[in-house]
Parts: C-alpha cells; sequence; structure tokens
C-alpha cells in the first residue's frame, strides 16, 4: 500500500475522507438538542410536571404529539426537559475527566521519567479497579442525589480513562523526530506541549470526547433505571424509561419515546465521533 | 515471562489493597451517626452498641481497617442488621447466577462476533462489512436497560414465552430447561453489549493484521484462506479483543444489574439494588467488595491469557 | 511444450493497473521479459518504480480486490494471469517462493519460527509432524542458523534482523521452488550482514539448481551477481540487457543517470555527484511521451509527445526505450 | 595540516548507558574525537554500533552518562538539562534526523516549520521573518511562493529533508549534526540532498558530522572518517587514506562488504562472519576479536588503545594492518 502511495506521489494528496451528509445531519440533531435542552424554559412547551387526569396514557395525538403517561404528564415535554440531565451529565463530567486526565496524560507522556512512572502505574490501579461499581456504591451513600453530585462522581471515575487514551495518544506523537526537533530549535516545553503535541493529539482527543460523551449518557440512563440518578419527579431520559417499565403492556410509547430519544443522541455523538477519527486517520484508538 | 507474572502479582495486591480501604471508608463516608444510620431509624441501643463495637469505631482509623480486613480473611463480612443474615451467606447464594449469566453471554458473543469480524475483514468496506459494521453501530448506541425492555415487550409479552418476564427466574437446581429459559433474555441482553465491542476491535484488528506482510509471506506458501485467516490473522489479532473482554466484563456489571433488576432475578445485581434501596449498608459494602475484587482478577486473568497469545508483549 | 520448459519464466506484456481514489494507476505497464533455468536477473529501480508490484504480479500475489491485470505470465508453462487462486496456491512454495523485503514484518510474530517453516512442509508436502521438523531443522542448517535445534523453538523477536531473514530464505526454500523471488532481499540489513545473505543465495541457488529473481534498488547488488538486469522507471522497462551491457553500453540516459548519481567508495572524497532534477512522475498524471523526459536533459520534442518503444541495441538481448539514445561507443566513464 | 586548525568540537570519553543494573546497555562506551572548524567528520558503522546515539548524546538528546563534550571551549555535558544554557547552545549546533517525514510536523505549515527556531528565540521578527523564511526555502530548493503555505505532510521525503535543513539553517549554527539524512532517499534525490549539503556548507561556513552506514555516501562528503563498532571508534583518519589502506580489521571487512555498481569488481572474497555481539555483555578486551581472524589471547585480556599509525590516522588495534599505499 505504501508502493501504491509513493507512485502517486508528487505532492502527497490530502487522502481525506469527505464528511459526508449524515455526518452533517447528526451534528444538526445534537445541536437540535442542546439548543431545547437550553431553552426548554422559553419554548411553547407544556409543564412537564403539570398531571392532566383527563389524558392519562393517551397515545400520540396533536395535542400530545408523542402521548402522555401514566399521571397524565406530556412525554414531548418531558423529553425534552429530561434532556437537560442527560446533556449536562455528558458534557460536565467529560469536563472534569479532560480537565484533570488530559493534561496529566499530556505531561506524564512528554516528561516521562518518575512523575510518569508514578502517575501511571496509580492511575492503572485505578483503572483497574471497576468504575461502574464505585460510581454505583459512592451515589448509593451519597444522598441526596443532584445533577452536580453524578456529574462530580462520573467525571472523576473517568479521568484515569482519559489520562490513560491521552497518555498514549502523546506517547505516539512526543517520539517523533519533529518534537525531538522542537527540542533541538531550541523551543520550551510549553511550546512543544502546545504546537506539536496538542494540534497532534486533538483528533484523537476529541472523538474519544464525543464517543466519552455517549457513554457517559448511556451511563445516567442506567443509574436512573436503577433509581440512582436525580430523584423524580424532576425527567431524565432514564428516569422515564425506569417509569415506564410497570406500565410497559397498557403504554408502550412512554418507554418507545424516550428510548428513542437516547439511543438516537447517542447513535449521533457515535457517528461523528467515528467520522472524525476516520476523517483525522486517526487508527482506532481502544476505548 | 516469570518477573513479568510477579509485577502483576503485586500489582493485584496492591489494587485489591486499595479497594478493600476503598470499600472500609464507604461506611465511613455516611453523614452523621454511624451506627443510626447503618441501622436505620429506630433501631434498638443495644443493636447500635453491637454495631460500634463491631465497627470498633472507639478505636483509631487504622485499627478499625486491621479489625474488618481480619474479619474478613476469615470470611465474615459481618452480618445484615435488616435480614439478620451473614453478608457471605446472602453473597453465596446470589453469585453463582451471576457468573452463569455471564458465562453464557460471552460464549454467545465470542460466538457471533468472531464468524462476523473474519467475514467483515476479509473485504473491508464491502456489502457485507458495511452491513454488519452499521448494525453493530447501531447496536453500539442502544443501552442495556433498552435492549432489555424491548426484549421482554417482544419476547414475553408479545410471543409469551414462558420464564423470560420478570420474576419468573427459575433456580438451576429445580428445572434447567426453565433456568436456561429464565437466562436467556438477561444472557442475550449482555452478549449484545459486549458483541459490539468484539466486533469492532476484532474487525479492525484483523483488517490491519490482513495487511501485513507475514500474511502475503502465508499466502506465498500456499495456505489455504480459512488457515491463514485462523492460523496466521486471528492469533496476532485477538490481543486487544481479549484486553477489551477483560475491561467488557467489568463494564458488563451495570448493564447486569440493570436486568437483574428489571426481571428480578436475584444475583448480585438485583441483591444490591435491594440493599441500597433499604440502606443495607453492610451488604452494599460486602458486595462492591466481592465485585471489586472479582472484576480486577477477571482482568489479571485475561492479562495472563494476553501474554500466552503473544510473546512479544512479556518480553519488553 | 518443449520450447516452453526452455525458459522457467515467461512475461509477456504484462500490465497492473490498480483502481484508486485519483484513478487508474498503472504501477507496472507492458513488461515483456523472460528467465532461463538457474538464471538470474536483477530488476532495478527507485521507489515507485513498480518492481514491488511486478514481483508480486509475477506470483500472483497481488492484492484481490482494485487491481486488473493483463498479458501473461507463463512460469513453467502455468498461465499465472487470470488463474485461480486455488490453482495458483499450488503453484506457491513449490513452483515459486518469495523473500520478502523487511524481515521484521514478513514472520508472524507469535508464531515460533519452526512452525512456520513447518507448516509449509505438512501443508504443502503432506509430511508427517516429526518429518516436517526433521527437514525443518536441516533447512535452518542450510540457510546458516547456528544451533538450529534450539532456534527452531525461538520467536521471531528473539532473533536479529540477519537470522530472520535467513529464516524467511529457509520458509521460501521450504518445498524447494524452481524459482525465487527476492524482492529488496538485504535493503534493511547492515553491509557485512547483506554481503552474507546474498552469498547465500548465491550458493544456494547453484545447489538447488534455482532462478532468482532479484529486485532492488541498489545497483551493486545486481552489479555482480546477475547474469541480465531490468531498469524500470515509472513501471515500465527502459532497459534490459545482459548486466555487463547495461553498466558498460547503456543507450537510455536514466540508466546512466542511476549509475552516476549513487556515491562510489571508491570516489575521491567531496566528490560531486551527477544528479538529475526533479523526482519520479505521478502515474495517476502520466503523460503521452517517456515518463523521463521531463528530468532528461535529452529530452526533444518528440520524447514528450509520443512514448519510446523497446529498440534492439548492438548487443544481443540488450534493448532500451529511448528517442535519442546515448552513444554507443563511448569512453570508460560507466565505472 | 589539520592539527594547527581548531578543534570547534571536542568530544572526550563520552559514555551513554541505558537501563540500569544487569539490564545496562553502554550504547556509547568511551568516544573521544575532535571536530575542526569547516570540515566533515564522518561517522560510520553498523547499526547498533552507537553511532547515532553518539549523535544525540552530542545534541544532549539522549544523557551522555559521563564524558565532556566542549563546543568551542564551552562544556555542554555539565549544563542543566532542559535549562536556558543548554538551549542557547542549540541554536550554534543542529540536528538533521533519519525520518524526513517524521521530523517534520504534519499540522504545521512550511514556513513555520523552518520559523520555528526564529520563533522560539524572536531573534528576527516580522517582515524579516518572512524574508528569512523565504530566503531559506529557496536556498533549499523550495519555491516559498508556491509551497510555503503548504502542510508538511504533503511532502516527499526529499523535499521533507531540504525543509528539515532549511529549519536547521535558520540560526545560522555553527556545527550541524546529519544522523543517516538520506538513507530513508531514492539514488537520485540522495545524490541531490548530498550535493545541496555540500553548496550550504560552503556558503554558510558550516562544519559537518556526518552519521551514516553508507560507506560510499560518508566518503563522498567526509575530509575525515571515524568508524564505529559496539560502542567504540576502531579507527579514525583522513578519508582517502582510510578507505584506500584500513589498519582495522573491522575496517577492511566493512569495506570489503560495500557493493560497487560495477560487474567488475571482485565478489567479496572475504566475508565477515556471524554477527555483533549483545552490547548488553560486550566481549572483553577488543570488542571485534570475538569476529575477527587475527586475534590471539592479548585481544582478550587487554583492551587495545589509540595508536598512530599515519599523520591524523589512529587505530585501536594491537596488530593494525599494515598501511603501506598501494
Amino acid at each position: 500500500m505504501l508502493e501504491l502511495e509513493e507512485m502517486a506521489l508528487v505532492e502527497r494528496p490530502e487522502k481525506k475522507k469527505p464528511l459526508g451528509p449524515l455526518f452533517w445531519l447528526c451534528v444538526g440533531w445534537i445541536a437540535l438538542n442542546i439548543f431545547g435542552a437550553i431553552f426548554a424554559n422559553v419554548l411553547p412547551l407544556q409543564n412537564p410536571l403539570y398531571q392532566n387526569y383527563s389524558a392519562i396514557n393517551v397515545g400520540p395525538s396533536l395535542h400530545h404529539i408523542f402521548g402522555t403517561d401514566d399521571i397524565g404528564r406530556d412525554i414531548f415535554s418531558r423529553i425534552v426537559y429530561g434532556s437537560r440531565v442527560s446533556i449536562a451529565v455528558g458534557f460536565g463530567s467529560m469536563v472534569i475527566g479532560f480537565g484533570i486526565g488530559a493534561p496529566l496524560g499530556m505531561l506524564a507522556a512528554y516528561r516521562r521519567g518518575r512523575f510518569d512512572t508514578i502517575l501511571t502505574t496509580f492511575m492503572y490501579i485505578l483503572l483497574a479497579f471497576p468504575a461502574i461499581i464505585a460510581t454505583i456504591a459512592v451515589l448509593s451513600f451519597w444522598t441526596p442525589r443532584s445533577v452536580f453530585k453524578i456529574i462530580l462522581v462520573i467525571g472523576l471515575a473517568s479521568v484515569p480513562l482519559v489520562y490513560r487514551v491521552i497518555r498514549t495518544a502523546t506517547l505516539s506523537v512526543a517520539t517523533k523526530d519533529y518534537v525531538i526537533a522542537a527540542k533541538v530549535q531550541g523551543a520550551k516545553d510549553r511550546r512543544i506541549l502546545m504546537k506539536e503535541l496538542l494540534p497532534n493529539i486533538a483528533p484523537i482527543g476529541i472523538s474519544f470526547l464525543l464517543i466519552g460523551i455517549a457513554t457517559v449518557i448511556a451511563l445516567e440512563g442506567t443509574l436512573a433505571f436503577l433509581g440512582l440518578s436525580v430523584t423524580t419527579p424532576t425527567p431524565s431520559w432514564g428516569n422515564m424509561i425506569n417509569e415506564s417499565r410497570t406500565v410497559l403492556q397498557q403504554n408502550p410509547w412512554l418507554a418507545i419515546f424516550p428510548s428513542l430519544a437516547l439511543c438516537l443522541f447517542l447513535l449521533s455523538l457515535n457517528f461523528i465521533g467515528d467520522r472524525l477519527r476516520s476523517h483525522f486517520d486517526v487508527t482506532e484508538v481502544k476505548l | 515471562m516469570l518477573r513479568y507474572v510477579i509485577r502483576r502479582i503485586l500489582m493485584l495486591i496492591g489494587i485489591v489493597f486499595i479497594i478493600s480501604v476503598g470499600s472500609f471508608f464507604l461506611i465511613h463516608l455516611l453523614p452523621g451517626n454511624i451506627t443510626a444510620v447503618i441501622e436505620g431509624p429506630g433501631a434498638s441501643p443495644e443493636n447500635q452498641a453491637k454495631l460500634f463495637k463491631l465497627l470498633g469505631l472507639n478505636r483509631p482509623i487504622y485499627e478499625q481497617y486491621f479489625v474488618w480486613i481480619g474479619n474478613i480473611l476469615h470470611g465474615n463480612l459481618g452480618t445484615s442488621f435488616i435480614s439478620q443474615t451473614p453478608v457471605v451467606t446472602t453473597i453465596g447464594n446470589a453469585l453463582p447466577i451471576d457468573l452463569e449469566i455471564m458465562f453464557l453471554s460471552q460464549i454467545l458473543a465470542f460466538a457471533v462476533a468472531i464468524p462476523m469480524a473474519m467475514r467483515s475483514a476479509r473485504k473491508p468496506d464491502g456489502v457485507i462489512d458495511r452491513f454488519f459494521s452499521a448494525g453493530s453501530f447501531t447496536m453500539l448506541s442502544v443501552p442495556s436497560f433498552i435492549v432489555i425492555i424491548l426484549l421482554v415487550l417482544f419476547v414475553s409479552i408479545k410471543l409469551g414465552i414462558p420464564h423470560t418476564g420478570p420474576s419468573s427466574y427459575v433456580s438451576l437446581r429445580g428445572d434447567w430447561i426453565g433456568n436456561l429459559e429464565s437466562m436467556a433474555l438477561p444472557a442475550i441482553t449482555l452478549a449484545v453489549g459486549s458483541f459490539v465491542v468484539y466486533f469492532r476491535v476484532l474487525r479492525s484488528d484483523l483488517i490491519a493484521t490482513l495487511q501485513e506482510e507475514f500474511i502475503t509471506m502465508a499466502r506465498s506458501k500456499g495456505l489455504s484462506q480459512r488457515r491463514i485467516m485462523w492460523r496466521h490473522a486471528f492469533r496476532p489479532s485477538s490481543v486487544a479483543l481479549l484486553g477489551a473482554a477483560g475491561v467488557n466484563i467489568g463494564g458488563l456489571l451495570a448493564g447486569g444489574f440493570v436486568v437483574q433488576y428489571l426481571l428480578n432475578i436475584p444475583g448480585l445485581g438485583y441483591t444490591l439494588i435491594a440493599a441500597i434501596n433499604t440502606d443495607d449498608y453492610l451488604l452494599v459494602q460486602g458486595i462492591v467488595l466481592v465485585v471489586s475484587v472479582g472484576v480486577v482478577l477477571i482482568n489479571f486473568f485475561f492479562d495472563f491469557i494476553i501474554n500466552i497469545v503473544d510473546p512479544r508483549i512479556s518480553r519488553e | 511444450m518443449t520450447d516452453v520448459s526452455e525458459k522457467l519464466l515467461i512475461v509477456e506484456d504484462l500490465s497492473t493497473t490498480f483502481a484508486t481514489a485519483g484513478g487508474p494507476l498503472p504501477a507496472v505497464a507492458n513488461i515483456s521479459f523472460d528467465l532461463g533455468r538457474n538464471e538470474t536477473i536483477g530488476i532495478v529501480g527507485e521507489s515507485g518504480s513498480g518492481k514491488t508490484v511486478l514481483s508480486r504480479t509475477i506470483m500472483g500475489l497481488q492484492p484481490r480486490t482494485n487491481v486488473s491485470v493483463t498479458g501473461s505470465v507463463l512460469l513453467d508453462g502455468n498461465e499465472m494471469v487470470g488463474a485461480s487462486e486455488d490453482f495458483k496456491r499450488r503453484l506457491w512454495g513449490t513452483e515459486v517462493a518469495m523473500v520478502f523485503q523487511d524481515p521484521m514484518t514478513s514472520l508472524n510474530p507469535v508464531m515460533r519460527i519452526g512452525k512456520q517453516i513447518d507448516e509449509a512442509l505438512r501443508v504443502r508436502l503432506g509430511m508427517s509432524k516429526q518429518d516436517a521438523k526433521a527437514r525443518a531443522i536441516e533447512l535452518l542448517e542450510l540457510v546458516g542458523i547456528p544451533s538450529p535445534v534450539q532456534r527452531y523453538k525461538a520467536y521471531p523477536g528473539q532473533l536479529s534482523g540477519g537470522m530472520r531473514q535467513r529464516v524467511v530464505i529457509a520458509i521460501a526454500l521450504a518445498c524447494s521452488p524452481k524459482l525465487l523471488m527476492a524482492d529488496e532481499p538485504t535493503t534493511g540489513l547492515d553491509v557485512t550482514i547483506q554481503a552474507q545473505i546474498l552469498n547465500l543465495l548465491d550458493e544456494l541457488k547453484e545447489r538447488l539448481h534455482m532462478s532468482v529473481v532479484l529486485v532492488t534498488h541498489d545497483l551493486g547488488v545486481v552489479a555482480t551477481r546477475t547474469s541480465r538486469i531490468v531498469v524500470m522507471y515509472a513501471g515500465r522497462i527502459v532497459e534490459i540487457g545482459a548486466t555487463r551491457d547495461v553498466f558498460a553500453n547503456h543507450r537510455m540516459p536514466y540508466t546512466r543517470a542511476l549509475l552516476e548519481s549513487s556515491p562510489k567508495v571508491s570516489n575521491a572524497s567531496h566528490t560531486r555527484l551527477i544528479t538529475i532534477p526533479g523526482r519520479p512522475p505521478n502515474l495517476l498524471k502520466l503523460t503521452q511521451g517517456c515518463s523521463f523526459a521531463p528530468r532528461c536533459s535529452y529530452a526533444t520534442d518528440k520524447c514528450h509527445q509520443e512514448r519510446p518503444e523497446l529498440q534492439a541495441a548492438d548487443q544481443p538481448g540488450h534493448s532500451f526505450a529511448c528517442w535519442n539514445p546515448l552513444p554507443t561507443t563511448r569512453g570508460d566513464s560507466a565505472t | 595540516m589539520t592539527d594547527a586548525r581548531q578543534p570547534l568540537l571536542k568530544v572526550r570519553d563520552l559514555k551513554v548507558t541505558f537501563g540500569k543494573g544487569s539490564h545496562a546497555v553502554s550504547a556509547v562506551a568511551g568516544v573521544s574525537f575532535d571536530v575542526y572548524e569547516g570540515e566533515t567528520l564522518g561517522l560510520v558503522g553498523e547499526s547498533g554500533c552507537g553511532k547515532s546515539t553518539t549523535g544525540k548524546a552530542l545534541m544532549r538528546i539522549v544523557e551522555p552518562s559521563s564524558g565532556s563534550i566542549e563546543l568551542d571551549g564551552a562544556d555542554l555535558a555539565g549544563l542543566k538539562k532542559g535549562g536556558r544554557q543548554l538551549r542557547n547552545i542549540r541554536t550554534r549546533m543542529q540536528m538533521i534526523f533519519q525520518d524526513p517525514i517524521s521530523s517534520l510536523n504534519p499540522r504545521r505549515r512550511v514556513k513555520d516549520i523552518v520559523a520555528e527556531p526564529l520563533d522560539c528565540w524572536k531573534t528576527v521578527t516580522g517582515h524579516d521573518r518572512d524574508v528569512l523564511v523565504s530566503d531559506l526555502l529557496s536556498k533549499v530548493g523550495i519555491d516559498p511562493a508556491v509551497y510555503g503555505n503548504r502542510y508538511a505532510r504533503q511532502f516527499s521525503g526529499g523535499q521533507c529533508q531540504r525543509i528539515s535543513i532549511a529549519r536547521s539553517l535558520a540560526m545560522r549554527p555553527k556545527l550541524l549534526i546529519c544522523d543517516e539524512m538520506v538513507s530513508a532517499l531514492d539514488v537520485s534525490v540522495q545524490a541531490q540532498i548530498l550535493n545541496l549539503l555540500e553548496d550550504l556548507k560552503a556558503e554558510y561556513g558550516l562544519t559537518l558530522l556526518f552519521i551514516a552506514h553508507d560507506l560510499a555516501v560518508v566518503k563522498n562528503v567526509s575530509d575525515r572518517v571515524a568508524v564505529m563498532y559496539l560502542g567504540k571508534i576502531c579507527e579514525i583518519g583522513p578519508a582517502d587514506a582510510l578507505y584506500e589502506a584500513p589498519a582495522h580489521p573491522y575496517t577492511k571487512f566493512l569495506l570489503g562488504a560495500a557493493l560497487e555498481a560495477d560487474p567488475d569488481s571482485p565478489m567479496n572474497a572475504q566475508v565477515l562472519e556471524g554477527e555483533p555481539p549483545s552490547p548488553m555483555n560486550p566481549p572483553s578486551g577488543c570488542r571485534f576479536r570475538t569476529r575477527c581472524p587475527n586475534a590471539t589471547e592479548k585481544c582478550a585480556s587487554e583492551e587495545p588503545q589509540p595508536q598512530e599509525v599515519a599523520p591524523g590516522h589512529q587505530v585501536s588495534c594491537h596488530y593494525p594492518l599494515s598501511i603501506t599505499r598501494k
């Protein structure tokens, strides 16, 4: 294959795959969801907590486009409000995870030596610790649960994972000759980190970030399903699916619409992350 | 190799130590009067005093830890104040169920993922590969609690297959067909989550391996495609797969909990959630400890296998 | 049938074109040459000249997708072009085998080397386990690996580059092929190891009565070890002939450029090298004319417009593709 | 005649050891040489002999474990790692690497790559910087107007190596260390780069340490040549003299194994048997003795010291080959 590349080589061509319309559709979908989550208060939505006893378990109609739940609340409006929790937890905990894990990972891989050895050993021990059990355990004890606490716990739990991915990525870049060359030019460490390493790690980081957000949102859903996320009646996608299972036979809509909202959101995030990865020609990072 | 194993075992001991410290302090994270919190409101003063003594709360914290760990090493995880049964007994009843689900689901996941990944890798970006990849990608985005709800909706409600719905767990001791039926949905749910990971990891590694020069070399020896795939490509490609399996089995626990919770299957997950809801903290602590150590051991086991599969790793 | 068997390999008008995102890429175009029994031919070219693709196409080892091969490759009377994988598989190992460029990547890293040799013997020759092992150890000894019984159990990672290349050769020889394709067999190796490997190949060729196709970028490798050489540029043969004729009486300016631009040990220090400007062409954007014309100081309008075909030179078997060939009688500047 | 000139770089007993304890590998085991102002010293040897590590240790890319490195009288070996003084000295010595593609950041523009040292040191800024960068690029044969704004990943190996050269010259260094800089290139491109290097050496008054495994390439660019084997220099001398009449048996074998593009050149009559021993466990005495046909007990017990066999031509061998000139 290398040979082929050489044959077509006067200028090495930009061999990027185009992102394609599906990619932009997914970006649009994510943007729409975030928009809905932020402006849910301002948008003409019904009160997600209002219980309309004259319309219990009704299917989709003009008035309630996704129908109502077993105590007469509007499912559509609950889904829009519910996205707030998912999106906040997804993005928030990744901000914490990356905020701590990424700089540490970069620094460790660049510095090497004892700093790297100690930090990496420590992180690997943490990684061996089943983060999900730890998360469930901490959240079960740390009541009352709030979005902030969930973000904090999941965020901290994700640090070792982010650290490992970023460190591995940095390591593969930091041993490249151009980094040594920059050192030889007399560049300071900070300059090397920002100008040489960061631009080459960013693509891996971004695609991992998106896939990480998706994973965290699914995790929040799981926690909610187990009754370990925000307390009811605050809607979240996971809460809603959890509530639906007692009336699964009477009102499948209550399960289907939040599930659909969650899956589409996750699918879009995963798809964007995956496309970006192949676009930047990053070999698959094992997550 | 021996050096490597020794190093890993030392690390393993370190990790188990940290886990035990972590689980120990879970109890101490509780706000307010610990004994009251643990035993719940309305606990009798003598029970509180008993617990106080059991936890050795009057002694320095490190001593408390050593007393606690000493008890554990003697197989004593305490006795639940809610159900009045020893924690070890409760866990001992629940654990086999988890192991059975895990075993069935992993067999299923590998049995589907390996041939599919091989088929896909043979012609990357071909019709079959695209179909498989798109399918796995969609499944990647469906959390296990949705999978199980859909399965319940269709298999037990629509098709009405016995022993598959909620609260219909059949013990292995009684009727093994019924047991298998009641284990089918949980195993399938976990298998779906695992399959996606295994398929994707193995596919991308196989594609990379098949482009290696030693594969061309194997072809030039006149070996059949089948033989090349299984004897030459599979083993060097399976390192990441095994690594993923090790990590994934730990990750599956959350999904396992959900499934057990929804179907009322009395495994560790179900017991844990129940314990959380009844504030049975000693039981929670015991389960967290047992599951964490279990996950670490599984990871260790897979690491060990990886070393046998790829001799390059321990040499480094 | 009889005249076929005189030549072990006959390549006729062979072209390999890859379908790429940028359009069809003619990696190898209109190659014809033949190879006698127990003969060594050298194929020389820079990277991107198509020499590796050519050697793989001859073996039928080209990738299975996005490639079209036309022309004919007769290997001991067997047509390789268009043959099924099953048919070719029966010839691989027994008729033709290959020694690959990089011994670091051409051995399976997770398989003991003994097993990699055994495999061919057992699958292709149907040997028993014990026989195969005995033969494998014999082969390891044949290629000069010290203490072969112990090495039989080694993984490739435990051997040096030179030793690995010997193992690769042992694998190639396992089923006694009539033709050995050696694709840059010494490129990654040190000079002293290179000399060992090249001598080994020479010796084995005589001993096992093989023919060898020696593919390389290094004129030094082919100078003393081949009877004839093929010079390739941009996927085509630009000059072919007896080694001595090509070195001493080359007619194609590219051949001269290749010879003169490589530094020589016998040069005085600070000898200025004669260079050709520019780089090999982009095969996706080839013009009508001679591919070397843009870099050639002799190029005329004709060179840019019309592709020269191979034409005979004075010596038998020597031909070249050039509209403005170098004169035949020149001083002794070639060496 | 060389002795009359000042050594620009003076290396004494340089050692580099990787790893610790029983796993220690002494990659460079005590190397001493001088590089005189304006000359090219070729450093040649097979892979694993420590030639590249020597080059990197001089730049302090790898840390020498002992020895001294003096550039223009200033000792480099003692400077603090990562300190300003060490960074400063790097404006006076530069290095070009083996892999042309990997030595340029694929996500930066050619202009910025060449300007990197200028931007680090802020010696030339603004418009002057752009002019200097364009000038450097034209000097190495890259049209700054056409290619200056392209990303490094779009260039071929030869072009990348040209850009690397331009970058290394930006601070007008005195010493340039070339580590296998042409070994990844095709012959025709290699010749272009070698000629370019000779031109720029004259124009910028450079002193070169040219590290390579290819004997012919080294001969073509060097005034003097040092031959390394297993972490030590076994022979050093004027290029023409050393190639014509090697005094160390290893040098002779090395030269004998080099292939000439000439059908009439003799086939390697005598090939060096075996492979170099592991640097983890080097032989006692002379490191070459395990493969040397002339080795005696003395070679095992006593390490040969450098001795002068001709003016400026030193060899570390108990039994140097007679250097009767042809």
